[in-house]
């Protein structure tokens, strides 16, 4: 993996905030989306922004209160974007943004998509209920990259960062070498990416040094990690009576759906009435067992969102962070997301890749044909 | 007509499963729909075999959902076919009522069993396997008809804790119902239902259910009425320039949680999902010219305040919306406190009275001509 | 934006171009996206103007077209004429009003030209999310449905038949002439009724446009304006009848002294209601239910008024003309006349009641009456002034209020028609539109529209009548508003609201599917659905949510 | 520093206040310029979100024009507007905005002068109130 250093004197935040003032100068981009501590402080919001507000801007927010993808859909989704954007996001969510892109709800062509090392994020209702502490927290864990702070989900997260055994897509890829003088790296996946670090005049060939060997023993520790909880998860998560007893608490509430950045549909199938039944279908339901939870679409949302957008799934976690029963949505959903997209090969948020759901090749999965 | 009472020799819960047992095996009622708590999961459950009822928590204090969203599907569109009995909470009986006056249900072949209520612990609480060591506190509390500790906010504030349209009422609130409990009749179809069920029925004509007139639920109503003011206050609501709201919304994050818990909110797709809210992108390049920093996604403010002015006529603050909103934002307190004050132009009470129309489905000539 | 706009922009003489900085806004107008073409001219309505409207569509193949002129309700049409004529789509338009909104209410031409620019951009920004709109045309049926064959109802059939117009005429009883039947001479010249009657009834029934159906009722009405079809049941057997048009002129029921006690009726022996009356003066003999000849009666007006809470204005006159019968027949016979005002509108009516007097009949104006049994038949006590005050008559005959009739409610129900608080029929509006109502295509006409005088009821006939031949002309086909509400099926759940907010029964409920649907040839396209309707499932089209937001938004920069 | 123009949007019915406002266009009268005019069918055709719509766009003000009781073209569309005008004004005064700024207005299409006069007196009242005060995001 190659890239340009910089070395900043004032550390990373500045560092970063100094390239996007440069691409903004240099390489024409008229906005920026970043993400922003809200006016009370309680939580972070994503602004669409000039130049002149780059200073307030928060450029890893200890919290992902909601996903970058989301935001940049919001905005590119209705209406040709005049202007051109750069985004600075989390991989989880510029993965999210691609695949959104990919489902055409999201236009990233007048966007330069710009990911940065996560050292994974903080559980969003903690920081809501004491922002000083889980703040602090998360400072301590991003110096020490200390997987027992942050959220279970990215604990087990392998891509959060941009080498060549795991990757993300984003145009530019912002990583963090940590020499004793903490130099900035910035990595260049895209034709559009190689061209801005050209206008701002950052190298592209220069060695990363021992920065790779230390990531890529952090993203073996976490496939370890990852490994684990998918050994403990698969005792509950197995068969529908299981998965039914891991989501029992749950009260169909959806927001998992709403939150999550790949589930984009206006009005979800399973929360219209397309799914409700006559009356008399749920008492002969209930009949046969005597009794019957009701109502009866909380195992058919889970499974059914699964085969919607488990392929897509970029394990982002919002929907664990915002499940007010506290189910371990986003960790049941990432594992179950692996075996569906190792079945096409597909990494949600690889670009060029079409989503499985697009396309077939005639020969393939046969096994499943007997 | 003279009160019926219906005496079980059993706690209150215990009484209600009695009682819906008798129901199911005497074929009056085909199903039952009540309430499950299994440690930290709660759901409603729809009982057709009497000995599952054993399986059930009619009385559970905590509310996974607002019943009437589950009535309206239990009742989808002419009623169900046999009679059903269902045991809910007077603020899902109050919002049931609404939805039917919006076609979302019926009361046909549909038994309401309802009690003086003590309110509902917050699903955080369910979440984290509290309920269990709050419960004797909680019955304590209701015993001296007291408002129970770390209950909703709204519950804590909730002066219609009385169901008004049951047909069935198990008085909680002040009685102590460990032993015996007594669920008063209240109307001639629930009369009716229970022909030819031998039990310790008694008739008597002082009701024993209290009303809105007795000195200690009076005293109740008078003291929630100011909590619930008071918590409006601590929020700041009602600051000018909506400094308070902003100040609440500025962490939503646009989940809408809120609206699909919410019993009110009935609409297939939201408006301020649709399409006709959109935000074009050059609504944002001209607010990024005009102050050079835009939010996003747009629209949070718009879519609280459009919310508000849908539901808050039909409002029962219930609670729901503040208890699943993922970021703790005081919603329930806000929609339940603005309601009060919208429904009383209109003299209107949402859920009390069925035969009442939802005054924006009306309109009568000589009225709020001070708004001109 | 879809499409090439073009925004032209009028000077309107001097009245703009004097007021608005005409060039600035051409100069705004060309830089915005998707403006193909823009131009600024003298008098855009005049034909000079049009025509050059027209070429300059064509020439820059224009698809959607922003107008900055007069007031829409000004132009709106002249235009979106032209713009069919340039085969561009007429509802592709949006007019910008920076004459009588603008030009005309600023002093300072600094401030009009930026509000004018203001209105200029929000229609450009609105006509960029506006749809074609297909013309709709649908074939009518120009035939008439006249529910009641009494005097208006015999009117009303005559004049339309006279134009070649089929008309059913539905009369309930066995025989037409209505309530007029019963009387034997009508005020103010005591005509013989007969004469006037009779004339008319012959009329209809050599008339062979005109299709009479007696002892029958309607018992269905479906459809709209054109294409009603109607069921009428005569006597068990039904017929269906297709009708572009229906005339309500169902006439009156009196008021039921039963429900006023004081007046003695049915309790006292020799009282009648005024109808009673009518029918006993009519058989020749003017006698006591004992068969003996009053010496004194006794007619009492106001019977109802309290109770009903309006006067009918017509009672007046009929006691009058109650007690000439009673002179023409019984010159010996005491005439008292017990009235509190009385209503005299109109040129004629004062000589009628001042000749009544000097035929020797005694006008008692008092505050109440009663009615009571004794020895010496009924007994009249009355109040004034000065006190109570009692005589006995031989006959009380009591002029009651004309109430609305008792089937009104199943026939408003039928007809989706309202009635007032006094239960007559609701006119759509009571100074521009009399004799029309809520539904298109349903006409009042006569003492159905609430109580009134034979006169009074046949010019209504009349406006009817004409009402009815130029709204339907045959062969020309009818162009419902093409501007109305329609419902997404995706989003809508079904709650009715809006049906409940229609006023003209347009949008009905599809059980199968559990949405509501509009009837767009129904829909006048007033919106009230859009107002009530939480999901924005009902749209107007041109008034589309998303496209009054983008007209807000752009106003507002 | 420039002198404080309040923005009105005002949703004016097609067949009395719009009218009327042409008639005071017509009639020569000289009023503010600060309103904005949308035209629609009927008052009862305000749906509500655009009122809030509008106000959370930076309009100073809203005047909803409808037509007198008794005398609405569709009826009784004017009465539903009333309606849901109270409510909306309720939820505003209980959030703290100032509901003053929401008016709703009977003008028929004979009285252009009132038109004049209200928007006027409109503008006078929001410049002695200043600036909304509201936070839209």
């Amino acid at each position: 993996m190659k890239g340009g250093i910089l070395n900043p004197d004032n550390g990373f935040e500045a560092a970063v905030k100094n390239f996007l003032k440069d691409v903004m100068e240099k390489a024409d981009i008229d906005a920026l989306l970043l993400p922003f501590k809200n006016a009370v402080g309680d939580s972070f919001e994503w602004r669409l922004v000039t130049a002149d507000k780059l200073a307030e801007a928060s450029v890893v927010p200890p919290v992902i209160a909601v996903n970058g993808a989301r935001a940049l859909s919001s905005i590119t989704r209705s209406g040709k974007s005049a202007m051109k954007i750069a985004a600075l996001m989390r991989p989880c969510e510029a993965r999210a943004a691609i695949e959104l892109s990919k489902l055409n709800q999201c236009d990233l062509e007048p966007v330069v998509l710009i990911s940065m090392d996560c050292p994974g994020a903080m559980p969003l209702q903690d920081y809501i209920a004491d922002p000083e502490k889980v703040e602090k927290e998360f400072e301590h864990a991003a110096r020490e990259w200390n997987n027992e702070l942050i959220r279970p989900i990215c604990r087990m997260c392998d891509i959060f960062t941009c080498t060549e055994s795991t990757w993300c897509d984003a145009d530019i890829h912002v990583a963090l070498p940590e020499t004793e003088n903490n130099a900035v790296a910035f990595i260049s996946n895209t034709d559009k990416g190689r061209e801005v670090l050209e206008k701002v005049g950052i190298g592209r060939e220069e060695e990363l040094g021992d920065w790779q060997k230390k990531m890529n023993a952090r993203i073996e520790e976490r496939k370890a990690a990852r490994k684990k909880a998918r050994e403990e998860l698969k005792q509950h998560v197995t068969g529908l009576n299981s998965l039914s007893d891991t989501f029992g608490s749950c009260i169909n509430c959806q927001v998992c759906r709403s939150v999550c950045p790949v589930c984009y549909c206006r009005q979800c199938l399973f929360n219209s009435v397309k799914v409700h039944y006559a009356p008399d279908d749920y008492l002969l339901q209930a009949e046969s067992k005597g009794t019957m939870k009701f109502t009866p679409d909380t195992l058919l949302f889970q499974t059914g969102r699964m085969t919607h957008m488990s392929v897509s799934c970029v394990g982002c976690g919002a929907c664990e962070d915002c499940c007010p029963m506290d189910i371990k949505v986003a960790q049941i959903f990432s594992i179950a997301a692996d075996e569906t997209q190792k079945l096409f090969d597909y990494i949600p948020g690889k670009r060029d890749a079409p989503p499985p759901l697009r396309v077939y090749n005639e020969q393939e999965l046969k096994e499943y044909e007997t | 007509m003279m009160p019926q009472v219906i005496t079980i020799k059993k706690s209150a819960e215990e009484g209600i499963k009695e009682f819906c047992k008798v129901l199911l095996q005497s074929k009056k009622v085909a199903g039952v729909l009540a309430l499950t708590r299994k440690n930290r999961s709660a759901y409603y459950s729809l009982v057709t075999d009497p000995a599952k009822m054993d399986e059930t928590t009619p009385l559970a204090p905590v509310m996974p959902a607002n019943a009437a969203t589950l009535l309206s599907r239990l009742t989808w569109e002419e009623g169900p076919p046999q009679p059903i009995a269902a045991v809910v909470r007077p603020c899902e009986e109050r919002a049931f009522i609404e939805r039917i006056k919006l076609q979302q249900g019926t009361f046909k072949n549909l038994y309401i069993i309802s009690m003086t209520c003590g309110g509902v612990f917050p699903l955080k609480l369910l979440a984290q396997g509290e309920i269990e060591n709050n419960l004797p506190q909680y019955y304590a509390s209701l015993n001296k008809a007291e408002t129970v500790e770390n209950i909703r906010d709204v519950c804590k504030g909730c002066v219609h804790f009385i169901p008004c349209n049951a047909d069935f009422t198990i008085d909680m609130l002040g009685r102590n119902n460990d032993s015996e409990c007594a669920m008063v009749v209240n109307t001639d179809r629930g009369e009716e239902l229970i022909k030819g069920i031998e039990y310790s029925i008694e008739k008597r004509d002082t009701p024993l259910l209290r009303g809105h007139e007795d000195k200690k639920m009076k005293g109740l109503i008078e003291h929630r009425e100011k909590v619930g003011e008071q918590f409006y206050g601590e929020y700041h609501f009602g600051e000018p320039g909506m400094a308070g709201l902003s100040s609440a919304l500025y962490k939503c994050v646009g989940c809408h949680s809120c609206s699909r818990a919410c019993p009110i909110c009935y609409c297939n797709l939201c408006n301020f999902n649709s399409e006709q809210h959109d935000t074009r992108f050059s609504k944002f390049a001209s607010q990024l010219r005009k102050s050079g920093s835009v939010r996003v996604p747009p629209d949070t403010m718009l879519f609280h305040i459009g919310r508000l002015n849908h539901v808050s006529i039909s409002c029962v603050g219930c609670g729901m919306c503040e208890d699943v909103c993922p970021v703790n934002i005081p919603l329930g307190t806000l929609f339940s406190e603005i309601s009060k004050a919208l429904q009383s132009i209109f003299d209107y009470v949402s859920g009390k009275n069925p035969d009442e129309d939802i005054p924006v489905s009306t309109f009568e000539e000589e009225e709020l001509t001070q708004v001109q | 934006m879809k499409g090439k706009i073009g925004v032209f922009i009028c000077e309107c003489g001097p009245n703009i171009a004097e007021k608005v900085d005409v060039d600035k806004i051409v100069d705004e107008a060309a830089a915005l996206p998707g403006v193909a073409f823009v131009a600024k001219h003298k008098l855009l309505c005049s034909e000079d103007g049009k025509k050059f409207l027209k070429e300059q569509i064509e020439e820059h193949g224009l698809t959607r077209l922003v107008i900055a002129a007069c007031s829409p309700k000004a132009h709106e049409s002249t235009f979106m004429k032209v713009c069919e004529e340039a085969k561009c789509n007429s509802h592709l338009f949006q007019m910008a009003n920076i004459r009588e909104h603008c030009a005309w209410i600023v002093e300072n031409k600094e401030a009009a030209t930026e509000k004018a620019i203001r209105y200029v951009k929000a229609a450009w920004r609105r006509v960029g999310y506006h749809e074609p709109l297909a013309k709709k045309e649908i074939a009518v049926n120009p035939d008439v449905l006249v529910i009641g064959g009494g005097i208006t109802g015999i009117e009303a059939s005559l004049l339309l038949a006279h134009a070649d117009r089929k008309v059913y005429l539905i009369e309930k009883s066995d025989a037409l002439g209505g309530k007029v039947n019963e009387f034997e001479k009508i005020f103010k010249n005591m005509e013989n009724t007969a004469d006037m009657l009779a004339g008319k009834i012959s009329d209809v029934e050599k008339n062979s446009a005109i299709e009479v159906f007696t002892n029958s009722s309607i018992e269905e009405v479906v459809g709209f304006l054109g294409n009603f079809t109607v069921t009428v049941n005569k006597k068990g057997e039904r017929t269906e009848i297709r009708t572009g048009t229906i005339v309500v002129a169902t006439g009156y029921d009196s008021f039921d002294p039963l429900k006023a006690p004081k007046y003695g009726y049915g309790k006292v022996d020799n009282i009648y209601t005024g109808r009673e009356f009518e029918v006993l003066n009519k058989s020749g003999k003017i006698v006591g239910k004992d068969g003996k000849t009053p010496q004194s009666v006794a007619i009492i007006n106001c019977v109802g008024r309290e109770e009903m809470g309006y006067c009918s204005g017509v009672c007046c006159l009929s006691s009058i003309k109650f007690a000439r019968y009673i002179k023409e027949k019984l010159p010996e016979t005491e005439v008292v006349n017990f009235y509190r005002e009385m209503t005299l509108p109109d040129k004629g009516y004062q000589k009628f009641f001042e000749d009544t007097q000097e035929k020797g009949v005694n006008f008692i104006r008092v505050k109440s009456v009663t009615v009571d049994n004794s020895d010496k038949g009924p007994m009249i006590t009355w109040q004034n002034d000065n006190g109570d005050e009692h005589r006995n008559v031989d006959m009380v005959i009591l002029s009651a209020a004309m109430t609305a009739v008792n089937d009104a409610e199943t026939i408003a129900d039928m007809l989706k028609i309202s009635r007032d608080e006094t239960g007559f029929f609701l006119e759509e509006h009571q100074k521009l539109a009399p004799v029309s109502t809520a539904t298109e295509g349903v006409f009042i006409a006569g003492c159905a529209q609430g109580p009134k005088n034979i006169k009074e009821s046949l010019v209504q006939a009349g406006a009817v009548a004409g009402r009815i031949l130029s709204l339907l002309i045959p062969g020309k086909k009818l162009e419902p508003e093409v501007r109305t509400s329609y419902i997404s099926e995706a989003y809508c759940i079904g709650c009715r609201m809006c049906l409940e907010v229609c006023n003209y029964g347009a949008i009905c409920f599809d059980a199968l599917k559990h949405v509501s649907v509009v009837n767009e040839i129904i829909c006048r396209g007033c919106g009230n659905c859009v107002g009530s309707c939480p999901s924005g499932a009902v749209q107007t089209k041109q008034f589309k949510d998303i496209q009054i937001h983008q007209e807000v938004v752009e106003v507002l920069r | 520093m420039e002198e404080y123009k309040p923005k009105i949007i005002g949703f004016l019915c097609n067949w009395c206040t719009y009218t009327g406002a042409d008639l005071a266009g017509t009639s020569r009268m000289k009023y503010p310029p600060n309103i904005r005019i949308i035209r629609l069918m009927c008052s009862g055709s305000v749906n509500m979100t655009y009122v809030i719509k509008a106000l959370l766009d930076g309009a100073d003000g809203v005047l909803i024009g409808g037509c007198h009781p008794g005398d609405c073209h569709y009826e009784s569309g004017n009465y539903k507007a009333r309606r849901r005008v109270a409510i909306l004004k309720k939820i505003l005064n209980k959030l703290g905005y100032d509901e003053d700024r929401v008016w709703l207005r009977w003008i028929s299409a004979s009285e252009g002068k009132l038109f004049a006069e209200t928007v006027t007196q409109m503008v006078d009242e929001l410049k002695k109130k200043g600036p909304a005060p509201i936070e839209n995001f």
